[in-house]
């Protein structure tokens, strides 16, 4: 076992269990928490494929930018009361039962797949991601441009009080 | 040896948690944070992937950073609205929003 | 062949529609408002209205057959027949909303930018060859939609509506990404035609047959087909008319564009007659019989059209050349008989705060031309002979009796003999009324809306060669291609 | 020839003018479409010149109108003149006209006449399309058409209830019968590749035993919906809610015969499958008789009538059962005339009695001799007396079925020509004899007019027999003394049955005179009324036994079949949902609902066939809200739908 081997089994473990807190936290605050050390950890994984560039993405976009949305929008919600037990006609088993089958077949099939059990190898430069970024991609580029001013322009005309125009 | 395969298991985890998070979520805030997490476990498929497959692997990065950017506007988009409802309601869980049904 | 002029030349049209939305948006700065009124925006409306004609004229004048970037995007006569059909729901939908945003929301300009912007998506996914580019256009036909719904945010119903949709758009699309994650890990392509292939061929991997189910499950809600419909009446009694009405053509058709695209890359040895047919009966079925008992009309809509994506889905899984013209035509028939009942209902929403089906009574007296116009728009979506609805009907049954699905034809027509029950039950409301009832008036432009709509209705039923030669055109270019 | 296109074309621009035209204008517009009538008359004479002296196979004209591009095929319009269609052109022209003159008189004081001469115009358009047309297609659009313009003619005084139901009735029992039409129309499609009528009839060589099985079982449901065969007939009585001239030429004499024409023009087809035409035999012999015993038991004018109509169509299946088109055809054109001519006679009774039960009626003749005298030769026309229309054609379907040793079907189709004269007497006796009611006054000249039209043409269409024979290219025949004198006397028998129960009464109220002078003879009357009596139980009464039950099946068993149907359907989707809801809600739940729907399922299989009562509508309701249940309103259990019904589907497809 080489030491990235265990790097990525350590960042593995460190990964689920953050993820397990996301959903186990009572406060939503606590899981936002959870989140922000869910992606640190994948930032982690990022570096045992080698990619330099999606880490340091995943740790400054992901970590700083949308955790902190997420904090801006708690502050500016009611917390969620507890309600009766049976209002809801939703089933925690049956998600839970619909998720754990989704699990085990998406697990069995990985282990059984072929085309995945190629080694990792050196990522490709950031020079050469920027190339299909403004090639292949321009278009998607621009329109990922666009979708950003979409949520900006949605963001603002939802959010504001109507009487401000 | 790791492979691509160990990182797509572990990329199931824990998309299989966001998903069961968001299935068991009171509330809409939770439900986003929940999502984020499965875009993650999105994420860390295409990068290993980049990294492992032997077609265009800088296609897969470069669609990863496209794919944080639309992430990042769906999630602000949502987190607007889910703050300009619960200003407007008294309801602020899901399950309390079911006037509509039949 | 790939510089820029080239890419900026082919895609005009949609190039144009984005542009034409940021303009709206820099003209509601400067155009002038007085106390309470706006006069100008009735201009941002006619100004979206030229700039979607203009992208439809730049449609039919672009190359046609190219493919762009390495194979992600194709312009050709499928994309062609969806742009000039997305451009005319854009022109239905803000024709229609003109007289109407302004009763829930300020911000009309957003609201027109919103619409244009969702529109030029809805385009771009039917261009869209690749999985990346694939999920970057859907994106785009889904986040205005949910910005739309939020926008009424001031009626608990419409509130209720929008966080349904937002929900069912965040998890479709987590499972959108995830599977074309793996069917990107299982085939080391982001290739349509490439994965088609491997699909028909059978030499796709399980893990890629298994990120094609999840990607299905992220886009079929936008068809809403069986199962994966259940947020659709709720969200269209919901939300604002005019906004439900652009959801309930456009976000259809375009899901709808990427099905016939995949499959038409992979019909010759992709068998799905038996999986998709089952959709389809399971579809049509549960929306005819949800929408027997229903009272409030926009949910009866919502019901009648989960049935509507149930006959689609008949042509589909006749998976032939017929089968994927008639389906093109049967969306086309769709979108305008869908787009004309949502017309007056829009309208009679507007006028009288009601949308009850028994409020409808005696529609006929209160307004002639609305009556006519709802009964044409249900006549056609029920199937009778000299609306664009029958033939549309005729052909995609036809289409799966010359597949040999004779099953599913009987099934097909089994349904659409059920349907003529609710249709027939609203018709009926309009022109009997025992009571007398006040006018409803409406505007001049929902009045025109209603005649293009309506014409529509009436003259591609008497002659449809000219949109079926269109259709068919277009699949044939595509399979040989 | 293009000018033919006008013969359906008058009709209607005179349905879009009404259609677009103020109601100002409209009033003023009345005569309009009687006078469009008059021209397409005209022009259809012109038509059958062309066509005279008939015989040839190739039509004289055909005109074709590319529709629309089909693959590699393009499916076409196209209509043609060949003597058949030259037939009907007059038929239809010819009634439609007598029955817009009428309406003319029969209308005039409703507020919403012009919407009704619209609609009329717009009808007939459309026979008349169907009549020319060519090819299927253009026959099934033009077959829609009529179904829809006979659901608004029928529940035209929508403010009362039972034309509202019955409209609905009418439109939905003929679209399940149309069902059988598009099926029919995707199987030729793929079997020929053209909808083409002779391009289908040159093909049959090629034409494997299932797909020709299937399209000709196909249109023979579509005829027995649109045509009110047994037991699709039960629309055609409830639709005599509708105007009565409305009713004279859409449910007697071309709407419902439309079936009988489309499936005559197919017969080859039909004829390649030997059980198909058994079908159409047995279903032919069984409505022909239950029309028959129905019609002796109504009360209403309309209704003897109705039954009377779904009887004689199925004189018409029994002709096309037994293979030979031409009869059918006939009988069809002299039933049109004697049909529409009683329907318009029955109009003009109802008018003068303010009412349709017969009971109530009587003693109408000697104020009503023009009518009276029509509506008797419509009668005899229908009984099938010499020298009226109806004894030849109906004799040739005897003649026919004798010819081809269908010994059980000819013995069955006289006992029902035995009802025809036996309810026909009781119609006329119970209309015009006896004591009067009321002030009676004669009907509206233009709608006598009609009546004089319609039964000279009664009178002497018979003996047209073999000419229009020859002219469709058939073998012009006379009746034959060996099989006439049988249906003679069987008719005989039927009128003087019907005497001898209704119209003695007033026999018996003259002798009354003689009573005292002839006390010996009266007793022996007496005794013969006691005879009557012995008479009455040992046979009428069994027979009204035996009607009554025929009418509470015709009520309730079928109607319960599918009621049946739709419970069990119902239940189906019960148990489906049950299961979804299992999945949403939690199994165990689950479970035991889907065992209860499932027994419950069982249980309306059996009472649904068992007892036949059934309230149907209740059972699509409940289908309805089962549906409805499961969009509870709460997002979540959508999503875990959604995911769920993801994970089932990835599940099976890795497998």
């Amino acid at each position: 076992m080489s030491a990235r081997d265990v790097l990525f089994y350590a960042y593995a473990a460190l990964s689920i269990v953050c993820a397990v807190g996301i959903v186990r936290a009572r406060r939503l605050v606590h899981a936002v928490v959870w989140l922000f050390a869910t992606m640190v950890a994948l930032a982690g994984i990022y570096l045992t494929l080698g990619s330099e560039l999606m880490a340091g993405v995943q740790l400054f976009v992901y970590g700083g930018a949308v955790t902190v949305l997420a904090l801006f929008a708690l502050v500016l919600t009611r917390p969620v009361p507890e309600l009766p037990a049976r209002l809801s006609s939703a089933s925690p088993w049956v998600a839970g039962a619909s998720v754990l089958l989704l699990l085990a077949t998406l697990i069995t099939t990985t282990v059984d797949a072929t085309e995945l059990r190629a080694g990792v190898r050196p990522a490709p430069s950031t020079a050469l991601v920027a190339a299909e970024l403004f090639g292949r991609y321009v278009v998607l580029f621009e329109v990922a441009g666009l979708l950003l001013t979409v949520a900006l322009v949605g963001a603002i005309i939802v959010a504001r009080k109507d009487d401000a125009s | 040896m790791i492979t691509a395969a160990h990182y797509t298991v572990l990329a199931s985890g824990l998309f299989c948690i966001g998903l069961f998070g968001v299935l068991n979520a009171r509330s809409a805030l939770r439900v986003v944070v929940a999502v984020e997490l499965m875009l993650n476990a999105v994420n860390l498929n295409l990068v290993a992937y980049a990294v492992t497959s032997g077609a265009r692997p800088a296609s897969a990065l470069a669609f990863v950073l496209l794919l944080i950017v639309i992430a990042a506007a769906e999630v602000g988009l949502a987190l607007a609205l889910v703050v300009a409802l619960s200003r407007r309601s008294d309801i602020t869980a899901i399950d309390g929003y079911a006037t509509l049904k039949g | 062949m790939n510089g820029t002029g080239h890419i900026v030349e082919v895609l005009a049209p949609q190039l144009i529609v984005v542009l034409t939305g940021a303009l709206v948006l820099v003209a509601d700065l400067v155009l002038p408002r007085r106390e309470g009124e706006y006069p100008g925006r009735t201009w941002l409306a006619a100004a979206s209205v030229t700039g979607l004609i203009a992208a439809g004229v730049a449609a039919f004048m672009a190359p046609a057959n190219t493919s762009l970037l390495g194979g992600t995007l194709a312009v050709d006569g499928l994309s062609r027949f969806f742009d000039l059909v997305f451009i005319g729901i854009g022109i239905a939908v803000i024709g229609l909303s003109v007289d109407s945003v302004h009763r829930f929301t300020p911000w009309v300009a957003e609201y027109y930018a919103l619409v244009l912007w969702c529109t030029a998506g809805n385009m771009m996914v039917a261009l869209a060859t690749g999985l990346f580019s694939l999920a970057v256009f859907l994106q785009l036909t889904s986040l205005p939609l949910i910005a739309l719904l939020g926008l009424a945010k001031n009626d608990p119903r419409a509130r209720e509506a929008a966080l349904k949709y937002l929900l069912v758009v965040l998890v479709s699309t987590s499972l959108l990404l995830w599977g074309l994650s793996l069917v990107f890990g299982a085939t080391g392509t982001d290739d349509m035609r490439g994965i088609a292939m491997a699909a028909a061929g059978g030499t796709l991997p399980a893990l890629g047959a298994a990120g094609l189910v999840f990607m299905l499950a992220g886009f079929a809600f936008k068809v809403t087909s069986v199962p994966f419909q259940f947020w659709a009446p709720d969200v269209y009694e919901g939300a604002p008319p005019a906004v439900t009405a652009f959801l309930s053509v456009g976000s259809k058709l375009a899901g709808f564009a990427l099905v016939v695209r995949f499959l038409a890359l992979s019909i010759d040895a992709l068998d799905i007659s038996l999986a998709v047919g089952a959709l389809a009966v399971a579809s049509m079925t549960l929306g005819n019989l949800g929408a027997l008992k229903q009272h409030n009309i926009r949910r009866l809509l919502a019901y009648s059209g989960i049935a509507q994506a149930g006959y689609i889905l008949v042509g589909v899984a006749a998976s032939s050349v017929t089968g994927l013209s008639a389906v093109l035509f049967y969306l086309a028939a769709y979108a305008i008989a869908n787009a004309l009942a949502f017309t007056v209902v829009v309208s009679f929403v507007d006028a009288t705060g009601l949308d009850e089906v028994g409020d409808l009574s005696g529609l006929a007296r209160r307004n002639p031309l609305a009556a006519f116009a709802l009964a044409g728009a249900l006549m056609s979506l029920a199937g009778l002979p000299l609306t664009v609805g029958f033939m549309a009907k005729f052909y995609v049954f036809m289409s799966a009796a010359e597949s040999g699905l004779y099953w599913l034809t009987l099934a097909a027509v089994i349904n659409a003999v059920l349907a003529f029950a609710y249709y027939l039950r609203i018709v009926w409301t309009l022109y009997v009324s025992d009571e007398e009832h006040a006018h409803v008036s409406m505007t001049r432009r929902h009045a025109l809306v209603m005649v293009v709509g309506a014409l529509g209705v009436v003259v591609i039923g008497l002659f449809p060669a000219p949109l079926l030669d269109a259709a068919h055109r277009a699949v044939t270019a595509l399979i040989a291609g | 020839m293009t000018w033919l296109l006008a013969i359906p074309g008058l009709p209607a621009a005179c349905f879009l003018v009404f259609l677009v035209s103020s109601r100002r204008i409209r009033e003023r517009l009345l005569p309009l479409p009687a006078v469009c009538s008059f021209i397409t008359l005209g022009l259809s004479v012109t038509a059958l010149a062309r066509v005279w002296p008939g015989g040839a196979e190739e039509p004289v004209w055909r005109g074709v109108l590319p529709f629309a591009p089909l693959g590699d095929h393009t499916l076409e319009l196209s209509m043609a003149l060949d003597p058949v269609a030259a037939a009907m052109l007059i038929v239809v022209t010819l009634i439609a006209a007598c029955v817009q003159v009428y309406s003319l008189g029969y209308m005039h004081r409703d507020e919403r006449k012009g919407w009704y001469f619209g609609v009329l115009s717009l009808f007939t358009s459309a026979m008349l399309v169907l009549v020319l047309s060519d090819t299927l297609l253009l026959t099934f659009m033009a077959w829609e058409l009529m179904g829809l313009c006979s659901y608004l003619l029928i529940g035209f005084w929508f403010e009362m209830e039972a034309p509202r139901k019955a409209s609905m009735k009418a439109f939905l029992t003929t679209k399940v019968g149309d069902m059988g039409f598009l099926l029919a129309l995707f199987m030729i499609w793929s079997t020929v590749g053209s909808f083409e009528y002779r391009a289908v009839l040159e093909s049959l060589g090629e034409w494997p035993a299932a797909a020709a099985a299937m399209a000709g079982f196909g249109l023979v449901f579509a005829a027995m919906g649109k045509s009110a065969q047994m037991p699709l007939h039960v629309w055609l009585p409830d639709a005599m809610a509708g105007p009565t001239p409305a009713s004279a030429l859409i449910h007697a004499a071309t709407m419902v015969a439309a079936g009988i024409y489309v499936v005559a023009r197919m017969l080859p087809l039909l004829a390649l499958t030997p059980w198909v035409m058994e079908f159409v035999l047995a279903i032919g012999v069984a409505t022909a008789l239950m029309g028959g015993v129905l019609a002796c038991v109504q009360h209403d004018v309309k209704k003897v009538l109705a039954y009377s109509t779904i009887s004689q169509l199925g004189f018409m299946f029994i002709a096309l059962g037994a293979g030979n088109a031409e009869v059918a055809l006939f009988h069809l054109v002299t039933h049109a005339f004697f049909k529409s001519l009683l329907f318009l006679g029955a109009g003009v009774i109802i008018h003068a009695a303010h009412t349709q039960d017969m009971r109530l009626m009587g003693g109408l003749g000697r104020h009503m001799p023009i009518t009276a005298g029509t509506f008797t030769v419509g009668t005899f026309a229908l009984a099938g007396l010499f020298p009226f229309s109806g004894f030849f054609s109906k004799d040739e379907i005897i003649a026919v079925l004798v010819h081809h040793d269908h010994w059980y079907a000819a013995a069955l189709a006289l006992t029902a020509s035995f009802l025809t004269a036996f309810y026909v007497n009781r119609l006329l006796f119970r209309v015009f004899s006896g004591p009067e009611q009321g002030e009676l006054h004669e009907g509206h000249p233009s709608m006598l007019a009609s009546l004089v039209v319609l039964a000279g043409i009664t009178c002497v269409l018979g003996f047209a027999s073999p000419t229009f024979a020859e002219f469709l290219g058939g073998e012009g025949v006379w009746p034959e003394l060996g099989v006439a004198l049988p249906s003679l006397a069987v008719a005989g028998a039927g009128l003087v049955t019907g005497w001898w129960i209704y119209g003695r009464r007033g026999v018996v109220v003259n002798t009354r005179i003689y009573k005292e002078r002839f006390a010996r003879l009266y007793g022996v009357l007496d005794q013969r009324l006691h005879f009557d009596t012995f008479y009455r139980q040992m046979i009428v009464e069994p027979f009204a036994i035996v009607a009554s039950a025929l009418a509470t099946i015709d009520r309730t068993a079928i109607d319960g079949v599918v009621n049946g149907a739709i419970g069990f359907w119902k239940r189906a989707a019960v148990v489906a949902w049950s299961f979804d809801d299992a999945a949403v809600d939690g199994l165990v739940n689950g479970l035991a609902k889907i065992d209860v729907s499932a027994t419950r399922l069982l249980d309306d299989f059996d009472n649904g066939f068992v007892d036949g009562i059934v309230a149907g509508v209740g059972h699509v309701v409940t289908a309805a809200s089962a549906v409805r249940r499961v969009h509870t309103g709460n997002v979540r259990t959508y999503l875990i739908g959604l995911v769920s019904a993801t994970a089932v589907l990835v599940w099976v497809l890795t497998r």
